[in-house]
């Protein structure tokens, strides 16, 4: 059993569990978990083993651990064209990816236990596509009866699609080429479609889904022209032969200024850009909230959004082709480090303003990613490798702590009866600190990571190395961009710190709440570990101190990466005379931001109340907490418009315009002169009016008769001969 | 003009007669029919190419199941045994306008290229080779290294359309 | 010897009659049997490209093969689904089924 | 000049082109009218076949249901199909009111040409075939829809309730019945390693039927009901629907179709002895082809007594049981027999085993799995019923305790 057979082997666990749970145990709930758990667990042994030979193996990057096996031999001979393969390869940045990815897996399906009530009765009332609503336990005997949580109704539904989209997210980790990228990912975007309107009864959670797959199938769509474009070009999808190519990638494309490296790179960083939740395409993330809290981990941070990354990282090449550090940037890495850097600023401004504590997540989320894209976009490729991997950790922390809050929240909201309360609200929280002190410390934890607290957690290291890299690279723009998003990381980190656990219980339901289950707290302190370990591994040489006791094994196992295309150099981060100005500016955010968040939040008493920062900011704040009326402008700039195209453009003027026109003008024709010629021979004014209100009335009734049409072959007739038109025009216009 | 390009000639000819008909009968059954027919001549241009197996395959799937279906379809969803509303719908000429705009744009665009004329080479007359050939594509179907996965994914597809049509058609109890 | 635009030509038309009948047929059996002719027209072009380009490959054959089983599978479904139709609301005319109506 | 006695069709051919080019035709034009003679003689021969098919087929079945059948017409009656051509040929040909007369004639025609088409491809004796198909079995089984769908037009196209009532059931029947059939005959093609029937003829040096006798079984067994034959005979189940599909049809359509399904039997049974029994194959065949041409007919004339025997002597199923028969029997077995054929006769030829050897080994694995699945069928056979017998009380003035005992009993 070779290690090649034993990564092929990875993705399957998951997948045989999803069949097995659709399949056979769908009413057997304890079955189920123990399947999905198990098969999760083997994938997670099988990684582990795989990451360790990995390590271990000397110059991974030049022979990756990689086999293929052809399933379309096709394509004109003598051509580059290579036969379509399904292969996989475990490269230093696989090898790293896979780890967080199984770690993260394995603890968020073990939570999912905990969070969907095992155990616990079946609720009164609750019906499949509704949250658990609690169940009434009588006690005969003393005639008491106290309400608790209740589990989940679908419960196997659940696992059996996060255990699907476990399988994705592996597929796309371990495949050695991007068509099978291209193929995990668009399983996770059904998947995430399918559980973030796992509450399907209720309206936001369809609503949600449906725009999460929107958004990201726009991404999509131009990811699949990147593929497209780059095996015409190289005749491969695969990863190896991207650099071998380099000089058929630099040929100009059909964009005039633009090579095809840099137009591919960009086409696929916007598939990248839809499917991490970069500005303009952010909005289906918070949204994405409605979902069950593991899966907002599984999405947020152990798979889809570093997918996105991930993919990044892997066209990192492409984007770069034809730099080597010290150079000024290209096209589209410039794109990157501008969208990037802007997202990082503009999404953490926004999750100063939110008040649900995993919205919050949710904006940080979108302004770390942010982060990564911005590091790419500078050239610093290992620091953005890092980074995913630290804040896989920490934010899959974060979020399934903030699960663990809500969860405790609801205890209480069981408790009072008070339904109306919304538990996830951080003003009706407060105090949970010695409620729930598990969920308290760890939450603390990720969140330093999050905010970069120096020296200790793994966030301050990778993001050290992000600010370096852009300080390094001479791109002051981005740098204070950067530094900036970071100082307000850490101010809306302490504000929801603060918030939720620290001062008094502001809501009666808050007083109540306690802690979780085993099942949720155990991954939460597995996890918190990694939060903080995690950036032990990258410290860069040049710190003081440490730097020289503690080797950069990151570095020097992602940087031999070979990215960059012309020169075929590797990946080290740009050599910079290490200087003290981003360091200290890191130390000064990060504290600085903590120490604010904490003294604005510290005297909030009373829920409801106007948020104190809110108040200095006024018409700002509005802005902030409607998150820039994004999705109002998305809905005029966008929804209506397709709206109105097939509403009124393919249905009333094509189908009511052009084709019955056509056929019943000559009638209406005839309906008129006629109408017309009686009203000049009849005298009699009244005769006439009448006449004319016969005629009006007559042409109505056949107009509005007509727009009852909406026949399927009329829009496709419609395409067809649009499609003719087109086809026309470029075979004359274009081609000619 | 070679009698083997006038038998094409007077089959192409036949089919695609057959074809208008199919699309413009006013019985279902006898656009079946005709749709049977213009599939037959598909096979004799199989045979002209001289891939009998295909010729062959052809009449089998086509003739012998899907002609079948077809059939068996329009018999248990007829109003009356002639049906007598309208053949085509208010859009007709519009589609008429735009499968003739196709049917331009493709011939159009094979007497643009250039290649297009040069083709006519001699097909070998083998045969003896058709046997062979078979062999080579059935081991081709199933070896790993070649089309193995589209051919289970289309023993997939086949299983998946069976159960989903037994399903959807089958009588709700 | 039959040169390949004869084939090529005979196709691109035999397509766009079938491409005709989906388009303006009422009867969806009949739309039915228009893709079965556009479906043709695909075999007609990968064998004769096959055969006069690529005698010695095998992508023409599979790909003929492939499309002939999509075909039944999209006849079995297809008719299942108009009879389906049939049995619900009584009809087989497309445009009277006009349920996704925006 | 070829011999006649080691190549008759080659002698025949040569002759006739020697004959017509010196009467001054173009070589193209003679070998396109010898095309035709040959395409024009094959199912004369088919059809001169059926003649005596009818007589043997009466006499048989009515010599096992105790009559004499046609004595009348010449010796044991032998003449007797004569008689009945005439009768059909002078008889009026009725087309009904409101039929589909497109369908309705097309039927019968498709039904006869269906049936001749296998005869195309059938390898009559050595060096005597119709064409020498690489895909002959493809071609069978292809020829076969158009019978299916010569039935569906009639009972369609007669606008006879009864008639399409029959032609649903046939092609209900047809349909499923194909599917063990196909799979079956896939067998003797992988034995042979090709689809064209004269290798699988020239390959048999043991008859399949020893090395696949479950795949001969079933073959039979489908290809009896693939001819619409009793017990299989419901697409014209008198009783139940006034005559099937061909209720309408009269003179010579009925004809028609009344040979077509003689023939069709005919043809079916020889095309079990050309995938199971060796074909044409026997002493001296290849040095006298005639001689294998009589040898195909023996033996195709015992597997058509079987197939009369059948008929003779089962009842006919019900609908839902044979479909059951179909589906729940025939298909898995044939399936799993698939299998595990490829799979022994890959490793014993792999394993370079003798002829015999592979072929004790398949027989004996066949008959394995046969009785294997017969102990599973056995298993969920539904028990006879059992007979109940009720002690009748005495009948006695007075009601005693045993009587109203009795009347618990008979109660019970």
């Amino acid at each position: 059993m070779t290690i090649e057979t034993l990564i092929w082997l990875i993705p399957l666990p998951p997948l045989l569990a999803f069949a097995l749970i659709v399949l056979f145990t769908n009413r057997r709930k304890a079955l189920s978990h123990t399947i999905a758990v198990a098969a999760a667990g083997i994938s997670w042994l099988l990684g582990m083993v795989i990451f360790i030979s990995a390590i271990t193996r000397e110059g991974l990057a030049e022979n990756p651990f990689a086999s293929a096996i052809n399933w379309l031999p096709i394509g004109a001979e003598g051509a580059v064209i290579h036969p379509f393969q399904i292969g996989v390869q475990i490269d230093p940045l696989s090898a790293v990816t896979l780890f967080f990815v199984v770690w993260t897996v394995l603890m968020i399906f073990i939570y999912s236990i905990g969070y969907h009530n095992f155990g616990s009765p079946k609720g009164d009332a609750d019906q499949p596509g509704l949250p658990p609503a609690g169940a009434t336990l009588r006690d005969k005997k003393a005639k008491t009866k106290r309400v608790v949580p209740s589990v989940e109704p679908m419960y196997s539904r659940f696992f059996a699609l996060i255990s699907l989209f476990a399988f994705a997210m592996l597929v796309l980790v371990i495949s050695d080429n991007f068509l099978t990228v291209y193929i995990g990912w668009e399983i996770m975007g059904f998947c995430s479609y399918a559980l973030i309107g796992f509450w399907y009864a209720k309206p936001s959670a369809r609503a949600a889904a449906v725009k999460a797959f929107m958004t990201t199938r726009v991404g999509d769509i131009f990811l699949l022209l990147g593929l497209v474009a780059l095996y015409s070009v190289i005749g491969s999808l695969n990863y190896r032969d991207v650099i071998p190519n380099a000089q058929a990638l630099m040929a100009t494309s059909v964009i005039p200024g633009l090579s095809w490296a840099g137009l591919i790179g960009i086409l696929m960083f916007i598939g990248v850009i839809g499917k991490s939740a970069q500005f303009p395409l952010h909005i289906w993330l918070p949204d994405a909230m409605e979902g069950p809290t593991p899966v907002s981990a599984m999405i947020h941070a152990a798979t889809m959004v570093s997918a996105g990354v991930y993919l990044a990282l892997r066209i990192f090449p492409l984007a770069t082709m034809g730099w080597t550090p010290g150079e000024p940037i290209t096209t589209a890495m410039t794109l990157m480090a501008f969208i990037g850097a802007f997202t990082a600023l503009f999404a953490a401004t926004i999750a100063v303003g939110q008040n649900d504590i995993k919205r919050v997540l949710a904006y940080s989320t979108i302004s770390q990613l942010g982060y990564m894209i911005a590091a790419l976009g500078v050239g610093a490729y290992v620091a953005a490798a890092f980074h995913l991997m630290t804040h896989a950790f920490f934010k899959a922390l974060l979020f399934l702590g903030s699960g663990s809050v809500i969860h405790g929240m609801e205890h209480g909201v069981l408790h009072t009866g008070n339904h109306h309360l919304d538990p996830q609200d951080m003003r009706n929280m407060g105090g949970l600190k010695d409620r729930m002190p598990r969920t308290f410390w760890t939450f603390t934890i990720g969140g330093m990571a999050l905010s970069g607290l120096p020296v200790v957690t793994a966030g301050f290291w990778s993001k050290d190395e992000i600010l370096t890299g852009a300080f390094g690279s001479g791109h002051m723009v981005v740098f204070v961009v950067l530094a900036a998003a970071a100082l307000l990381t850490a101010f809306y980190t302490a504000r929801q710190i603060t918030l939720t656990f620290l001062g008094k219980p502001r809501t009666s339901e808050a007083e109540h709440a306690h802690e979780s289950a085993q099942t949720m707290t155990v991954p939460l302190i597995v996890l918190s570990v990694f939060a903080v370990a995690a950036g032990w591994v990258g410290i860069p040489h040049a710190f003081p101190g440490l730097g020289e006791l503690v080797p950069n094994l990151f570095e020097e196992f992602v940087g031999s990466m070979p990215v960059y295309g012309a020169a075929g150099e590797t990946a080290h981060v740009i050599e910079v005379a290490h200087s003290y100005i981003p360091l200290a500016t890191s130390l000064l955010v990060s504290l600085g931001g903590l120490a604010l968040g904490y003294l604005a939040y510290r005297d909030y008493q009373t829920a409801g109340a106007p948020d104190p920062v809110g108040r200095r900011l006024g018409f700002y704040w509005t802005w902030l907490e409607n998150r820039y009326y994004f999705d109002e402008f998305y809905r005029w700039a966008f929804i209506r418009p397709s709206q109105w195209l097939s509403e009124v453009f393919t249905y009333r003027w094509v189908d009511k315009g052009i084709i019955d026109g056509f056929l019943h003008g000559v009638a209406r024709g005839t309906l008129r002169a006629g109408g017309f010629v009686r009203n000049w021979i009849d005298v009699n004014v009244v005769n006439r009016l009448s006449d004319l209100t016969g005629v009006g009335v007559r042409e109505a009734g056949t107009e509005l008769r007509r727009v009852q049409s909406g026949h399927i072959q009329q829009y496709m007739i419609t395409a067809a001969l649009l499609l003719v038109v087109v086809g026309a025009v470029i075979y004359f216009m274009v081609l000619a | 003009m070679t009698p083997l390009q006038i038998v094409f000639l007077i089959v192409t000819v036949a089919t695609l007669i057959s074809a208008v008909m199919v699309v413009s009968a006013r019985r279902m059954l006898h656009a079946a029919l005709w749709l049977i027919l213009s599939l037959l001549g598909i096979a004799v241009l199989f045979v002209t190419l001289e891939t009998s197996f295909f010729a062959i395959v052809q009449v089998m799937v086509y003739v012998g199941a899907i002609a079948i279906l077809i059939v068996f379809a329009v018999m248990l969803t007829r109003r009356d045994i002639q049906d007598r509303d309208k053949v085509t719908n208010r859009g007709a000429w519009a589609a008429a306008l735009a499968a003739l705009g196709v049917a331009g744009g493709l011939v159009g665009a094979l007497t643009g290229w250039q290649a297009f004329a040069s083709i006519r080479p001699e097909l070998a007359a083998d045969s003896a080779a058709e046997g062979t050939r078979i062999a080579q594509l059935g081991m081709a179907l199933v070896s790993p290294d070649a089309y193995a996965i589209p051919f289970e994914v289309a023993s997939v597809l086949l299983i998946g359309a069976l159960i989903g049509a037994i399903y959807v058609a089958g009588e709700r109890k | 010897m039959i040169p390949l635009s004869w084939y090529l030509i005979f196709a691109a038309l035999l397509f766009a009659v079938g491409l005709y009948g989906v388009m303006a047929r009422r009867n969806s059996v009949g739309i039915l049997m228009g893709i079965e002719l556009m479906l043709n027209a695909v075999n007609v072009n990968l064998i004769a490209f096959w055969r006069y380009l690529y005698p010695d490959r095998l992508d023409g054959q599979v790909f003929v093969a492939v499309v002939l089983v999509a075909a039944a599978a999209e006849a079995v479904v297809g008719l299942a689904l108009i009879i389906s139709a049939y049995r619900r609301h009584k009809t087989v005319v497309a445009d009277e089924m006009t349920l996704l109506k925006g | 000049m070829p011999n006649f006695w080691s190549d008759p069709v080659g002698f025949l051919i040569q002759w006739l082109t020697n004959l017509l080019t010196g009467l001054g035709l173009s070589p193209e034009l003679v070998k396109f009218l010898l095309a035709f003679l040959g395409a024009a003689l094959l199912p004369l021969m088919a059809m001169l076949f059926v003649v005596f098919l009818i007589w043997y087929e009466r006499k048989l079945y009515a010599r096992m249901q105790d009559r004499f059948g046609p004595n009348r017409l010449g010796p044991w009656g032998i003449f007797q199909t004569f008689a009945d051509m005439g009768k059909i040929f002078t008889k009026e040909i009725i087309t009904p009111a409101g039929v589909d007369l497109i369908p309705f004639n097309l039927a019968p025609i498709l039904a006869v040409g269906a049936v001749l088409l296998v005869w195309a491809v059938m390898p009559l004796a050595p060096r005597i075939v119709g064409v020498d198909l690489s895909v002959g079995l493809i071609f069978v089984i292809a020829a076969g829809g158009f019978g299916e769908l010569a039935i569906m037009l009639a009972g369609w196209g007669s606008n006879n309730k009864y008639a399409l009532l029959g032609g649903f059931r046939a092609v209900a029947l047809l349909l499923s019945y194909e599917v063990p059939m196909v799979i079956a005959m896939l067998i003797p093609a992988m034995l042979a390693g090709s689809l064209n029937l004269v290798e699988i003829v020239a390959s048999q040096d043991v008859p399949y039927l020893l090395l696949a006798p479950v795949a001969a079984l079933i073959f039979f067994i489908t290809q009896v009901a693939e001819s619409g034959r009793a017990p299989f005979d419901l697409v014209e189940a008198e009783s139940e629907l006034v005559a099937g599909y061909n209720t309408e049809y009269s003179g010579l359509k009925f004809g028609m179709f009344y040979v077509a399904e003689f023939l069709h039997a005919f043809t079916s049974s020889m095309l079990f002895v050309t995938l199971f029994l060796g074909g044409y194959r026997g002493p001296f065949a290849n040095e006298f082809p005639l001689l294998g041409l009589v040898y195909l007919m023996v033996k195709t004339f015992i597997v058509y007594f079987v197939t009369i025997l059948f008929r003779g002597a089962l009842p006919r199923f019900r609908i839902d049981q044979m479909l059951d028969l179909n589906w729940k029997v025939l298909t898995p077995l044939i399936l799993a027999m698939v299998f595990v054929t490829a799979l022994v006769d890959k490793i014993v030829v792999q394993a370079g085993g003798p002829l015999l050897v592979r072929t004790i080994v398949l027989f004996v694995v066949n008959m394995l799995i046969f009785w294997f699945s017969s102990k599973l069928l056995q298993r969920n056979v539904r028990p006879p019923r059992r007979k109940v017998s009720v002690q009748r009380p005495l009948a006695t003035a007075n009601v005693t305790p045993s009587a109203s005992q009795g009347q618990d009993n008979l109660s019970a």
